[in-house]
């Protein structure tokens, strides 16, 4: 059965070859192709968890050694795949919503001239984010993570003659490779501490080291991750990103891929429950993306990136979750999943406005749309209700278990976190219900002239009402019994926290702050109509639609001052160093010129000179004898 | 006396390159069509030494022995270890994709006189330098090392200089002027690097009376040499000085981005991808083996020399508004990083270094040979001139894409492999090297992201508009080596297993333990 | 007389002439003056064969002569033609190649 | 006994005592056979001048000079075989010339270089025919002024200076003596033997007479001057040790001998004396060999001379000259050897960077060459330094690979002509390589050797030179060496740019097509430039077992 594993990831692989290799023969049925390798993956994946359902809790990992990748003296990286309960559920939580977003994507690509490359590319990702998830050393993990950088890479660029595009494509690969320099670091430090960074070994002997290298590689790790998940301070990419086809932004910029950072923390958990300092980090990145995310998720009138701010508030969470200890990481990875239905179905859902929109992102041209798009109305809203957690969907069970694991942390700490995380839900039921009324209430703001708001075909909407039944249930589902905890518990291990605070209380003060954040967002943008030009806005909210001035910071500092630097070195490079060079030959020159001069052409200059010659040379004797 | 393979596979393109030369000024086709054939003949010698070299047998393998010149006590002595047949696999490589690559690079213009024979001289020398290259692998005798380390200046001084752009070349004289002034500079720079290796190499002799590595290693073992540590530094230094400016390591860089942006791309990436690796080859065999202790008491010096390579030259490419500096700068952050896997003097650093070597190679041609395609098309090496390329030429776009994304280390290609194996070695010793260069990766994703975005992404340019994609020539150079940076990023291990055996000789010459795990070094 | 006198004369005349080389313009001039070094060799070859008893300096000293008078037979060849091209002798109007 | 008596006694005993007779002296005629049979062709040459028809002259002179100039050769390869060289190696002619093995392979060298240089001087076919008849590059009549009515007629009517093979050979006769010398008489002797008519040979240009004749002014009076020199060392060295026989001076020098007589005290084994004679000595043959501060005649005198005579002198009299200093340093002097050795370090590092810094920034194809014969200079006389057994062998083996290269480069400038005879100036070299990629290559195989690029025969020799002088503790030297090699390089470099990067100027010079002469001479020299570049260690050996000087 293991050896399925490999073939979960060779099958997109193959896709992603056949179609980025195959050329314009293939355009007619490539979609089709890739779309059918994604379906073939998520069986393979279904066929795996059943197997694994079949055996015991305790029995339930698989390890495939595939080969041996680079064996130096010492050294041994290996492709092996590990395949337990943390990834299995990655995995199906991958190909399952992945397949969905290739099906959605056939309708939204439709009239895309490159569509094969596009499928060529989703492929890709898949099987890169796979092999992140299923790795079993850091090493290998570290190529999916680079893998999905690509294909995110690649995606957010996919129309590349828009301008901002590209630069938003090569941003997010930046950005991500300042993540990569702390995993690539940490996998170093691991192989100097324990000579070996697979988990296995990693895991094993992580008791035996010392406090300073635990953290060097903890730390490093939350780098890495805050790379990949847009964590503060690098999270700035993620709004960019929106660049891309909304389908990407669904599946790799709201479900997966950004996601891959609460996994690398999960995963990494014997490490951080080694250090506590770290740990402190991490629910601190948390928590300041939580609500950094959320606050500029309030400001943006393009839906999308509304939507991403709310990506980066919510993933927050569960970086805040994970940095808990024992006490979180079943609870982060629940809302991880809870949070790829939902997300994954607001953004197809916000893609669908798109579509019937002229690819329209402002949503103060939109209004009114839940008449024309009832399906989208509806599958949205119940996304919508899911984040902001409303009782019963699946946000709220996820999310209220992450806010009382924060009371749980315990101390003055345990009431701060608390507190954020409620202030959060509060928010994110503010921006949300924002998004929800500018768009599908209140009245129509668009040209009607040139707009035909309509429907979106069946291909579409069909993964957007099988993501809102996930939305719907899945949360609900992974409760009972606490069946989501006991699944990961293997792999995570599992505390239930002192909270000083009783369960119902924070499910009540949960629901509270909701309806605050909802009645504050009514009172804003559902008593009154909406202004199609933004006003002017206070200076935080000015603030947040710049992204709280993260890229000004990052364009004087980090752009300008690199621009001066390099200038400067090339600068340098000519001048000095080249200069050094080319005075030397210079100064060869001048001495040659002036030498030359000597030879004057005078037959009793030169007999003077052989006479001074004459003179030294018998002087020189004389003197070699005295000394 | 068996089949003297290591010489034939020196000797086959050396007899092509004199061939070569003598075709007939009006069938220069046929020069072509015969260099390829050579070329491709010299593969297949060093396929057949890839498959004769047994990894677990002796140190050095297929040797000849033969006398030479007794006067100097020089010997024609070759021989190959690990590193050697690996390289001498990727020179036979890439020489077929250079020719194929430089197929109308030297076709002659009009405006020549019929006696000059362009074609069948470019052809004729960039065999040559395969020739010189290839045996310089192989010599395990110092002094037959130090010619061909010379007299491989003299084609490749004139290929740099001799043949420009073809966009440059129309009446251009300041093109010509740049060219030569790039040739010039290349020559000088080795030459004095050279002959500073010249005085080494005769105070080697001085020192040891031979120029055998065996003899000379042998004497080490059993005591009957022993140099005195300042002749061993200043020797070492004089070796060194030389392979610095092959490689070349920082400060001595400055002639590699003239030569290679005024050189033809196939010409640029003969000297970057195949050149200079005699440079880092040599600091390995020669350095490391002949001066051990002076090697290490060098090491501070030349690991932070290759830290400030590895992010000066990223620095500097991201500066770049040319689109062959900016790869030769590149190509220069990635010597550093390859002179720092040979001076960390760890397994990992080492077998990364000779990992690197190759898959530089392969991944610069790939990236290079696709600028030059680029290049050939519009007629302007300015990055500012492109723009939107990836629109009408996707095939082309995808491929500098790829061959970025190998320059860049992405995982999963070669270069990955390599890289991470340098920076894992040199952590192990030198943590806080092995950080800063962690640095570089950024970088690398930084200027070729840049360079491919200006180029190929963004509203299509004017002059871009109507460009043609690929031909089919030219995708045969490509792609092959794109899948071969694929394979060996996925499965490095064929190679991996040749290099092993050698790095372990090399460690044992510098009498070097890897660090041990601190976990183990706790029990 | 002390021979060394000689010496010391055969010293200062050469140095004359060597002087003379250095400072006079004529070619013939010059010419003479290294005659005159010459001469200077001469006597301090026939100072030195009778200081030492022996013969080798007189016998040198005839050599010396020959070879002089056919130095002055190249010699004024070349700077008679020089004279007949350019109607000058001075050594300082020879000067077309220089740098 | 007092000194005056003493002296007295030089003429009394001869009509006090009975008179010895005169021994006749014991010559060893067949040993000596290459001098001689030289001589004896330089003399019938002269005769053929007086007595053979004008037409007939050329041909004649020509053919006996190779003839006899092979026959010597011959002789030397005979002797050499005979073990002269070796085994055999003595002092002939009463102590006047040694038979050893430097003596035997310098001579072989010269001579065959010689041959090849002769080859050059019976060039016709460069120039075009003048009223009928072919010219070479000697002035029809040296006699007539430039630009003259007489000149002009002498063209007309055809006339060749065939003087120019005899004097040629007198040259080479005296270049035979001049390493061989073992005594400091014989040294002056053949010293103006073979300068003299070399003299007269720089003036006989057919081009650019007044630069010809300018330079062989310069020659003469600096040769003279530096001869006068020389004479004055040989006179104080001979009041040193009471001889001039090298073996005498040598015995004094290494004080095995003592004074024999109280009375002499005052001058024999007088070291002020030694000093400045060897001094003296030392810089009379330094002026030969172009050293600096020497050197200064070479630029000029290479750029007047004939071409083809530029060449021959840059070769054999470079030969001949370090051969006659080597064995002056190694047989006569090695006692005083930690007296000269450093002087002579000092000459070397200012002849090699001089030669090289200097010779960046010329503009003359054959001045360039001219410094570049300076710098090498000063790379031989490392190896000079050297003073052990490699020291000579290597110089030998340099010279023998230097003279083969210069000889052609020489014969590569006559090649390159425009309507003024040759074109010298560098700027009208530029795009030769694309006019003429052959002669350009062939040149350029020159500069690489004289460059010291691998592969050539210039590095073997530079290397063969480096190795021994630091065998012989002169590590420093070798390191400025090559570093002066490095700024030699940059202007031979700086030429092969011009000749393959540089756009041919449309104006432009042509490029002769020779006769089979100058093709045999550029033939040779490219061949023997790639031998030993790539196989010289027959060479070597020979040159290592030539190694050794007789005493």
């Amino acid at each position: 059965m293991e050896n399925l594993i490999a073939l979960l990831i060779a099958a997109p692989l193959l896709g992603a070859a056949v179609l980025l290799c195959g050329g314009r023969r293939l355009d007619a049925v490539g979609h089709w192709l890739g779309t059918l390798l994604a379906a073939v993956s998520f069986g393979l994946g279904v066929a795996l968890f059943a197997d694994m359902l079949g055996r015991s809790a305790d029995n339930r990992a698989v390890h495939k050694h595939l080969f041996s990748w680079v064996p130096v003296e010492g050294f041994q990286a290996d492709v092996g795949f590990q395949l337990d309960q943390l990834s299995m559920t990655f995995v199906l939580l991958i190909t399952g919503v992945g397949t969905l977003i290739h099906i959605y994507s056939i309708g939204y690509m439709e009239h895309d001239e490159n569509r094969r490359r596009f499928f060529g590319y989703l492929n890709l990702f898949l099987a890169a984010m796979l092999l992140l998830v299923l790795a079993d050393n850091y090493l290998l993990l570290y190529v999916g993570w680079e893998g999905v950088g690509l294909a995110s890479y690649l995606l957010i660029g996919f129309w590349q003659h828009k301008p901002s595009a590209a630069t938003a494509a090569k941003k997010a690969f930046l950005v991500n490779r300042v993540g990569d320099m702390g995993l690539s670091i940490a996998i170093m430090v691991m192989f100097t501490t324990w000579g070996s960074f697979a988990f296995s070994t990693v895991f094993n002997q992580v008791g035996e080291t010392g406090w300073g290298r635990n953290t060097t590689v903890g730390l490093m790790l939350l780098l890495a991750a805050c790379g990949k998940s847009a964590q503060v301070p690098l999270q700035s990419w993620l709004g960019d990103a929106m660049e891309g086809p909304t389908p990407v932004s669904a599946l790799i910029h709201a479900a997966t891929m950004v996601t891959a950072g609460v996994y690398l923390i999960t995963r990494s958990g014997a490490i951080f429950n080694q250090v506590q300092d770290v740990q402190t980090v991490v629910v601190i990145v948390g928590a300041v993306t939580l609500l950094f995310g959320a606050i500029v998720g309030c400001a943006k009138d393009d839906i999308k990136k509304a939507l991403a701010g709310s990506t980066m508030s919510q993933i927050g969470y569960m970086i805040l979750a994970t940095g808990l200890g024992p006490i979180g990481y079943a609870f982060a990875i629940m809302h991880l999943v809870t949070h790829g239905f939902f997300k994954a179905g607001l953004f197809l859902g916000a893609g669908s406005v798109m579509h019937g929109m002229n690819d329209e992102v402002d949503m103060r041209k939109y209004g009114g749309l839940r008449k024309y798009m009832p399906v989208t109305f509806v599958t949205f809203g119940l996304g919508y209700l899911a984040i902001i957690g409303f009782p019963g969907l699946s946000g709220f069970w996820s999310k209220d278990k992450i806010i009382e694991a924060a009371f749980a942390k315990g101390g003055t700490e345990g009431w701060i976190l608390g507190a954020v995380t409620l202030l959060g839900a509060a928010i994110t039921a503010y921006y949300m219900t924002r998004v929800m009324l500018m768009t599908f209430f209140g009245e129509k703001r668009w040209n009607e002239e040139e707009t035909h708001p309509h429907e979106s075909p069946g291909t579409m909407t069909i993964p957007m009402i099988v993501l809102a039944f996930g939305s719907v249930l899945a949360g609900g589902l992974f409760s009972i019994n606490e069946s989501f905890v006991k699944w990961l518990e293997p792999v995570t291990s599992f505390s239930h926290g002192d909270s000083p605070v009783s369960a119902g209380v924070v499910t009540a003060s949960t629901i509270v702050v909701l309806l605050i954040g909802v009645g504050l967002a009514w009172a804003q943008y559902g008593r009154k109509p909406v202004p199609v030009v933004a006003p002017r806005g206070s200076l935080l909210t000015r603030a947040a639609r710049r992204d709280l001035l993260q890229d000004d910071f990052n364009h004087v500092v980090l752009v300008r001052g690199g621009e001066h630097l390099t200038r400067s070195l090339v600068y340098v490079d000519h001048t000095l160093v080249d200069g050094v060079v080319n005075g030397t030959a210079a100064g060869f020159g001048g001495l040659s010129g002036r030498l030359r001069k000597l030879q004057n052409g005078f037959a009793r200059s030169y007999a003077v000179s052989m006479f001074g010659g004459a003179a030294v040379l018998i002087a020189a004797t004389l003197l070699m004898r005295a000394v | 006396m068996s089949f003297p393979l290591l010489t034939a596979t020196a000797a086959l393109p050396a007899v092509g390159a004199i061939a070569t030369a003598a075709v007939p000024a009006e069938r220069r086709t046929a020069a072509k069509w015969l260099a390829l054939l050579v070329s491709l003949g010299t593969l297949a010698l060093a396929a057949v030494q890839l498959v004769r070299f047994e990894p677990g047998g002796d140190r050095y393998q297929l040797t000849e022995s033969h006398a030479w010149i007794k006067d100097f006590g020089v010997r024609y002595e070759l021989g190959v270890d690990g590193i050697g047949v690996a390289l001498i696999a990727l020179t036979a490589l890439l020489i077929p994709f250079i020719i194929v690559a430089g197929w109308h690079d030297a076709d002659p213009l009009e405006t020549h006189s019929s006696r000059w024979r362009p074609t069948q001289g470019f052809f004729a020398l960039i065999l040559a330098v395969e020739a010189m290259v290839v045996l310089s692998f192989e010599a395990t005798d110092v002094f037959l090392f130090y010619i061909l380390f010379e007299a491989m200046l003299i084609p490749m001084y004139f290929l740099i200089g001799g043949f420009g752009d073809r966009a440059h070349e129309h009446g251009d004289e300041a093109a010509a002027t740049q060219r030569s002034y790039a040739a010039v500079k290349f020559l000088l720079y080795n030459l004095v690097g050279g002959l500073l290796m010249l005085a080494a190499v005769i105070g080697l002799y001085v020192v040891a009376g031979t120029f055998s590595l065996d003899e000379i290693a042998a004497a080490r073992a059993n005591g009957s040499l022993d140099m005195a540590t300042n002749t061993e530094r200043l020797l070492f230094l004089g070796f060194f000085f030389a392979f610095a400016v092959k490689a070349p390591l920082w400060p001595l860089h400055t002639w590699l981005p003239n030569a290679m942006g005024e050189a033809t791309a196939p010409v640029a990436v003969l000297i970057t991808a195949v050149v200079d690796k005699v440079g880092t080859f040599a600091m390995l065999r020669f350095c490391l083996q002949l001066f051990p202790e002076a090697s290490k008491w060098a090491t501070p010096v030349i690991l932070v020399l290759a830290v400030i390579s590895i992010i000066y030259g990223a620095l500097l490419a991201v500066g770049q508004r040319d689109i062959k500096r900016l790869v030769a700068y590149a190509s220069i952050s990635h010597f550093g990083f390859i002179v720092m896997g040979i001076f960390a003097m760890t397994t990992q650093g080492q077998s990364g270094a000779t990992l690197y070597m190759v898959n530089h190679g392969i991944s610069t041609a790939a990236l290079m040979l696709v600028a030059g395609f680029l290049i050939s098309r519009r007629g302007s090496r300015l990055i500012a001139d492109y723009g939107g390329v990836q629109k009408v030429a996707p095939l082309l776009a995808g491929t500098f894409l790829v061959g970025g994304l190998a320059t860049l280390s992405l995982p999963g290609l070669a270069p990955f492999v390599s890289e991470f194996l340098v920076l894992v070695g040199t952590f192990s010793r030198y943590p806080a090297i092995g950080v800063i260069a962690t640095l570089g990766i950024v970088l690398a994703a930084l200027y070729v992201l840049v360079l491919y975005q200006r180029t190929m992404t963004g509203p299509v340019k004017a002059e871009v508009q109507g460009m043609p994609d690929l031909k089919v020539r030219e995708l045969l150079v490509v792609a092959p080596l794109i899948a071969i940076l694929v394979f060996l990023g996925v499965y490095p291990k064929p190679l991996t297993d040749i290099v092993n055996p050698a790095v372990q000789h090399t460690m044992s010459d510098v009498h070097k333990k890897d660090p041990k795990p601190v976990v183990e070094a706790a029990q | 007389m002390n021979p060394v006198n000689y010496l010391y004369l055969s010293a200062l005349l050469f140095t004359i002439g060597a002087a003379g080389v250095l400072i006079r313009r004529n070619a013939i001039v010059v010419f003479m003056c290294v005659e005159l070094m010459l001469n200077a060799c001469n006597l301090a070859f026939v100072v030195f064969s009778r200081m030492h008893g022996n013969l080798d300096g007189q016998i040198i000293a005839f050599f010396t002569m020959v070879v002089a008078a056919a130095e002055v037979v190249v010699g004024l060849a070349i700077i008679v033609s020089l004279f007949r091209s350019r109607h000058s002798a001075s050594v300082d109007d020879a000067s077309l190649m220089k740098l | 006994m007092s000194t005056a008596t003493a002296v007295h006694s030089l003429w009394t005993t001869a009509a006090d005592g009975k008179v010895d007779k005169i021994p006749a002296p014991h010559i060893e005629y067949a040993q000596l056979a290459p001098t001689l049979i030289v001589v004896g062709a330089a003399v019938v040459g002269v005769l053929i001048e007086a007595f053979v028809p004008r037409k007939s002259r050329y041909y004649a002179q020509v053919f006996l000079s190779v003839i006899a100039l092979a026959a010597a050769f011959a002789a030397v390869v005979a002797l050499a075989a005979d073990g002269y060289g070796t085994t055999k190696a003595h002092i002939a002619a009463m102590g006047a010339v040694a038979v050893d093995g430097p003596a035997l392979f310098l001579q072989g060298t010269i001579l065959l270089a010689s041959i090849v240089a002769i080859f050059t001087f019976a060039e016709r076919r460069l120039d075009p025919e003048a009223h009928g008849s072919r010219v070479d590059s000697f002035a029809a009549q040296a006699a007539s002024v430039p630009g003259s009515d007489s000149e002009q007629a002498a063209v007309k009517a055809g006339f060749t200076t065939t003087e120019v093979f005899p004097l040629a050979l007198f040259a080479v006769s005296g270049m035979l003596v001049f390493p061989a010398a073992n005594d400091l008489l014989t040294l002056f002797v053949a010293l103006e033997v073979f300068s003299l008519p070399l003299y007269l040979l720089c003036a006989l240009a057919r081009r650019k007479r007044l630069m010809s004749q300018e330079a062989a002014v310069k020659y003469f009076l600096l040769g003279a001057f530096s001869s006068a020199f020389l004479l004055f060392g040989i006179a104080l060295l001979y009041g040193y040790a009471g001889s001039v026989q090298y073996a005498a001076i040598a015995d004094v020098v290494d004080g095995t001998v003592q004074t024999v007589d109280p009375a002499l005290a005052g001058t024999m084994g007088n070291d002020a004396l030694l000093l400045i004679g060897g001094a003296m000595l030392l810089m009379g043959l330094l002026f030969k060999v172009g050293a600096v501060p020497f050197h200064m005649w070479t630029p000029d005198v290479y750029q007047g001379a004939p071409t083809p005579v530029t060449g021959f002198m840059a070769a054999a009299t470079k030969v001949a000259a370090f051969g006659a200093l080597l064995r002056l340093l190694y047989v006569v002097l090695p006692g005083m050897r930690w007296d000269w050795r450093p002087v002579m370090w000092g000459v070397a590092i200012v002849t090699m960077v001089g030669g090289a810094i200097v010779a960046i920034t010329q503009t003359d194809i054959k001045r360039l060459l001219a410094y570049s014969s300076i710098a090498h200079a000063g790379f031989i006389l490392a190896g000079v330094i050297a003073t052990n057994a490699d020291g000579i062998s290597s110089v030998l083996f340099y010279l023998g690979a230097y003279s083969f290269v210069t000889i052609g480069a020489f014969a590569c400038v006559t090649l390159v002509r425009d309507a003024g005879g040759e074109a010298t100036h560098l700027s009208k070299w530029a795009g030769l390589g694309r006019r003429s990629p052959l002669v350009a290559a062939v040149f350029a195989v020159f500069l690489l050797a004289f460059a010291g690029i691998p592969l050539t025969s210039g590095f073997t020799g530079k290397f063969a030179v480096f190795k021994a002088a630091a065998e012989g503790g002169a590590g420093p030297l070798v390191v400025v060496g090559v570093i002066s090699s490095a700024i030699a390089a940059f202007f031979y470099i700086r030429v092969i740019v011009l000749m393959f990067f540089s756009e041919p100027k449309p104006d432009g010079p042509t490029v002769a097509v020779p006769s089979p002469l100058t093709m045999t001479a550029i033939g040779v020299g490219v061949a023997v430039t790639l031998v030993l570049g790539v196989a010289p260690q027959y060479f070597l050996d020979l040159a290592g077992q030539a190694g050794v000087f007789v005493r």
